[in-house]
C-alpha cells in the first residue's frame, strides 16, 4: 500500500502515469456527458410544475457539485503539500483553482438561467445562487495570492494556508447563508433534489456528475503536468522530458 | 563591557548542518552543503554576492525552509533554551529589528525582556557600546551605524550560545569594529559559537575560524 | 525558558501598543474611515428617519468591515520591514501566542475606537436605545473575529509590495458570515425580537477564531518572512 | 423535432444554459491543453538558457 503510494507520488512516475491516464478520462467522460445530455433532454419527462425548464439541474447540478468538491480537493491538496512538503500535493493544489472557479461560474449563470422563468428573475438572494458567489469570490482569493508571489515555492505554501482557511469557513458560510436566507423565506432550488424524484430523472443527472468527475478528473492530470513539470525543472528526469530523449513522454 | 550571565559553555554544544539543498526559482544556491562549528569556534561563511551566504544563514536560523537537509545543535532543533533557560541561538540580520518610534532604551528593554537579561544593565550595555548618549532618542533619529550598534547589543543581551550575524561590520566606524570584535572575541573564549557572514576581514583573536566558501570563485 | 507564556503575551502587546501611541494617525485613521462611510449613506440616499433606521444596521456593519479590512494591511508589514519579525520567529516560543498579543493590540487601536464611536453614529441613524445596545454588543464580540481571521490575510500579504485590494479580496469572502450575523443580530432587535441567537454563533464564530487563526497566521508569517 | 427544440417554452432558457456549459468544458479542455504546452516551451527555453550548468539529480 505504502509503497504504490510513494511510487504514484514522485513526480516522473506520476508525470508518465497521467499522461497516459489522459485519454482514459477524457473520453468516458465524453461519453458520459452526451449521454446524460440525451438523457436529460430527451429522455426525462417533463416535471409536472417546472415544465422543461427544469432540465437546467443536468448542466447547473454537475457544475455546483463540482465547484464544491474541486475546492475541497484544493485543499486537501493543498494540507497534504504543506504539511508533508509533497510538491506534487502542490501542483494538484495549484491546478485545480481555474478548474473549480470555471465550475462555479457556471454553476452561477445555469442557476440564473434556471431562475429566470421560476422566479421571473435572473438573480433572487437564495442560499444556493449566494454560496456559489461566495465561492467564487474565494477562488479568485486564491488565485491571486498565488498569482501575487514570484517564488512558486513561497506561492505555493502561502496559498495553501488560505485554502485551509478558506476550507474550514465553506461550511460556516454555507450555514450561516441558510440561516440568513431562512429569515427571509426567500424561493429556493432545493425543492428538486427531493428524494422523491423519478428514476426516469434521476438516471441523467447521475450520469452527467459521473462524466463531470472523469472530466474533472481528466483536465486536472494535463494541468498537474505541466505544474510538476515546472516544479521539478531542475531533476535529471524533468530535463530529459523537455530535451524529449525521455521514453516517459506519452501524449 | 557589561558582564555576561553565567560562566562558559558547555564543550560537546556542536552546530552542525548536513546535506542541505536549496533552489530559488532555478538557480541552485547550495547542494548538499554540509558544515560544522564547535564551541570557541567561528564559522566566516564567504562568497560572491548572489552566492546564497544570507540564505545559508538563514537556513541555520530556522527562518528558510532547506529543501532538503538539516540544522542541528547537538541533535535537537537550533531554536530553544539550554538548561538554564537562556535562548540557544540568536540572529542579526541586516535589518536591525528597532521599531524607529522608540527609543533606543525601549527597543531594547523589549529584547531584553524576551531573553531574561537584567534591565538594570542595559543602561551599562549602552556605554560599552557607545549609545550612551542615544538612550532616549527614538531610533528613528539614528545614523546606520549606531543602529548597528543596538543590534549588536541586542546580540550580546540575548546571552545566546550561537550567534548568527550577517555582515555585522555593515556601516561600523572603527570604534564600533573594536566594539563587535572585542565582544565576538569574549563570546567565543567563553565557548560560545560564531556564524559570521562577512566581506571584510575581522580579528577574532586567538578563536579558531573555519572558512565556508560559497557559490563558484567568480 | 526566561519567560513565562502570560509574560511573553503582556510584553509584546505592551510594546506593540507603545509603538502605536506613537503614530496617531495609525489609530485615527480607521475610526476616521468608519465615521466617514457612515456619513455617507444619508448623503447619498435619503435622510428620512424610518428610512436610515431600517438602514443602520447593514450600514454600520459594513462600514466596520471596511475599516478593519483597509487596517488590517499594516498589522505585520512593519514588523516584517524593520527585521522585528525575524526576531520574533527566531525565540524559542509559541509564535501563535505572539500572534494572538499583536492581533489583540492592534485590535485595540484600530477595532474598540470603532466600536466605541458606533453608538454614537447610530443615533444619527435614528436607532432605538435597546438596537444600539445589541449594536454594540454585536461588534464586540464581532470585530475581534473580524481582526482575527484578517491577521491570516495580513500575515499572508505581509512580505507583499501591494497588498490592499489583494487583502480584501482573500479576507473578505471568509468575514461575510460574522456581518451576516452581527447585521442581523441588530436588525432582529430593531424589530423587537430576540437577537440572542446571533449572538450566540457570533460568540461561537469568535472562539472558534482564537483557536484557529492564530496557529494559522504564524505559520503563514514563517512563509511570508521567508 | 421544433417541438423538441421548444423545450416547453423554456428554450430560451434550457438551451444557453446547456451552450454555456459545453462552452466552459470547452474552454477547460483548451485551457489546460495550452498550460502545458506553454509550460513545456517555457522550461526547454530555460534549459537551453542555462545549458551547461549543472544538473541536481
Amino acid at each position: 500500500m505504502w509503497t504504490w503510494f510513494f511510487q504514484l507520488a514522485s513526480p516522473p512516475h506520476f508525470y508518465r502515469m497521467a499522461g497516459s491516464l489522459v485519454p482514459w478520462l477524457l473520453w468516458p467522460a465524453l461519453l458520459l456527458i452526451v449521454i446524460g445530455s440525451w438523457g436529460g433532454l430527451v429522455q426525462a419527462p417533463a416535471d409536472y410544475q417546472q415544465g422543461d425548464g427544469y432540465r437546467i439541474i443536468y448542466v447547473h447540478v454537475p457544475s455546483s457539485y463540482l465547484s464544491m468538491m474541486v475546492y475541497v480537493t484544493m485543499a486537501v491538496a493543498a494540507g497534504i503539500g504543506l504539511i508533508w512538503r509533497i510538491k506534487l500535493a502542490h501542483a494538484v493544489a495549484a491546478s485545480c483553482a481555474p478548474i473549480g472557479a470555471t465550475f462555479t461560474a457556471a454553476a452561477l449563470v445555469t442557476g440564473m438561467l434556471w431562475g429566470k422563468p421560476m422566479w421571473g428573475t435572473y438573480w433572487q438572494w437564495e442560499p444556493r445562487l449566494t454560496s456559489e458567489l461566495i465561492l467564487l469570490f474565494l477562488y479568485f482569493g486564491y488565485m491571486s495570492l498565488r498569482s501575487a508571489f514570484n517564488d512558486l515555492n513561497q506561492s505555493d505554501r502561502a496559498s495553501a494556508v488560505l485554502a485551509l482557511a478558506g476550507v474550514v469557513n465553506v461550511p460556516i458560510i454555507h450555514f450561516s447563508v441558510l440561516w440568513w436566507a431562512g429569515l427571509h423565506q426567500g424561493p429556493s432550488i432545493s425543492k428538486i433534489d427531493a428524494p422523491s424524484i423519478a428514476f426516469d430523472m434521476l438516471w441523467p443527472l447521475l450520469v452527467m456528475i459521473l462524466g463531470f468527475t472523469l472530466f474533472f478528473l481528466g483536465v486536472l492530470a494535463m494541468r498537474v503536468r505541466g505544474e510538476v513539470l515546472e516544479r521539478e525543472f531542475h531533476s535529471r528526469w524533468a530535463q530529459d522530458v523537455l530535451r524529449g530523449a525521455s521514453p516517459m513522454e506519452a501524449g | 563591557m557589561a558582564r555576561r550571565r553565567g560562566g562558559g559553555f558547555r564543550e560537546v554544544d556542536l552546530l552542525t548542518g548536513t546535506g542541505l539543498t536549496l533552489w530559488r526559482g532555478a538557480n541552485c544556491l547550495f547542494d548538499a552543503l554540509s558544515f560544522s562549528a564547535a564551541p570557541g569556534n567561528a564559522l566566516l561563511i564567504r562568497g560572491p554576492n548572489g552566492s546564497g551566504k544570507t540564505t545559508l544563514l538563514r537556513v541555520i536560523a530556522g527562518l528558510t525552509l532547506a529543501e532538503e537537509g538539516e540544522v542541528k545543535w547537538n541533535g535537537t532543533p537550533v531554536i530553544g533554551c539550554d538548561n538554564s533557560g537562556r535562548h540557544l541561538m540568536t540572529y542579526c540580520g541586516h535589518a536591525t529589528a528597532l521599531k524607529p518610534e522608540l527609543t533606543t532604551m525601549e527597543n531594547l528593554r523589549f529584547f531584553a525582556r524576551l531573553s531574561g537579561y537584567p534591565i538594570r544593565q542595559i543602561g551599562e550595555l549602552l556605554v560599552a557600546s557607545g549609545l550612551a548618549a542615544c538612550a532616549d532618542l527614538p531610533t528613528r533619529v539614528l545614523s546606520a551605524g549606531q543602529k548597528r550598534r543596538a543590534a549588536l547589543a541586542r546580540v550580546f543581551m540575548s546571552g545566546a550560545q550561537l550567534w548568527l550575524l550577517d555582515e555585522p561590520q555593515t556601516n561600523l566606524d572603527s570604534a564600533g569594529r573594536q566594539f563587535l570584535e572585542r565582544m565576538l572575541q569574549e563570546h567565543l573564549a567563553g565557548s560560545g559559537t560564531a556564524v559570521i557572514v562577512a566581506h571584510q576581514s575581522i580579528d577574532l583573536g586567538a578563536a579558531p575560524v573555519t572558512v565556508l566558501q560559497m557559490g563558484e570563485a567568480a | 525558558m526566561n519567560l513565562g507564556l502570560g509574560n511573553l503575551f503582556w510584553v509584546v502587546l505592551q510594546r506593540d501598543l507603545l509603538v502605536a501611541m506613537r503614530r496617531w494617525s495609525d489609530i485615527c485613521n480607521p475610526v476616521i474611515f468608519f465615521v466617514l462611510v457612515v456619513a455617507l449613506f444619508p448623503l447619498a440616499l435619503n435622510p428620512r428617519a424610518e428610512f436610515l433606521r431600517a438602514l443602520a444596521p447593514g450600514v454600520l456593519w459594513i462600514a466596520a468591515l471596511l475599516a478593519a479590512l483597509l487596517s488590517l494591511n499594516q498589522l505585520f508589514r512593519a514588523d516584517i520591514e524593520d527585521g522585528t519579525m525575524e526576531q520574533l520567529l527566531t525565540l524559542p516560543y509559541p509564535l501563535g501566542l505572539v500572534i494572538l498579543a499583536k492581533t489583540l493590540a492592534h485590535w485595540l487601536v484600530t477595532g474598540l475606537p470603532v466600536v466605541v464611536v458606533a453608538p454614537l453614529l447610530a443615533i444619527t441613524y435614528h436607532l432605538p436605545a435597546d438596537a444600539i445596545g445589541i449594536l454594540l454588543l454585536s461588534l464586540l464580540i464581532g470585530t475581534p473575529t473580524l481582526s482575527l481571521l484578517g491577521s491570516i490575510g495580513a500575515a499572508l500579504t505581509a512580505g507583499l509590495r501591494q497588498s490592499g485590494v489583494l487583502l480584501a479580496l482573500m479576507v473578505g469572502p471568509l468575514m461575510l458570515p460574522v456581518l451576516m450575523l452581527g447585521a442581523r443580530a441588530t436588525d432582529i432587535a430593531l424589530s423587537g425580537d430576540d437577537p440572542t441567537g446571533p449572538l450566540y454563533l457570533l460568540g461561537a464564530l469568535l472562539a472558534l477564531a482564537l483557536s484557529l487563526a492564530p496557529p494559522a497566521a504564524a505559520m503563514a508569517i514563517r512563509i511570508s518572512a521567508d | 423535432m421544433s417541438e423538441f427544440f421548444a423545450m416547453g417554452g423554456y428554450a430560451n432558457y434550457v438551451w444557453p444554459a446547456f451552450g454555456i456549459t459545453a462552452i466552459v468544458l470547452m474552454v477547460n479542455l483548451l485551457a489546460a491543453r495550452r498550460q502545458l504546452r506553454q509550460t513545456r516551451e517555457r522550461l526547454q527555453l530555460r534549459l537551453v538558457r542555462q545549458s551547461g550548468k549543472r544538473v541536481n539529480t
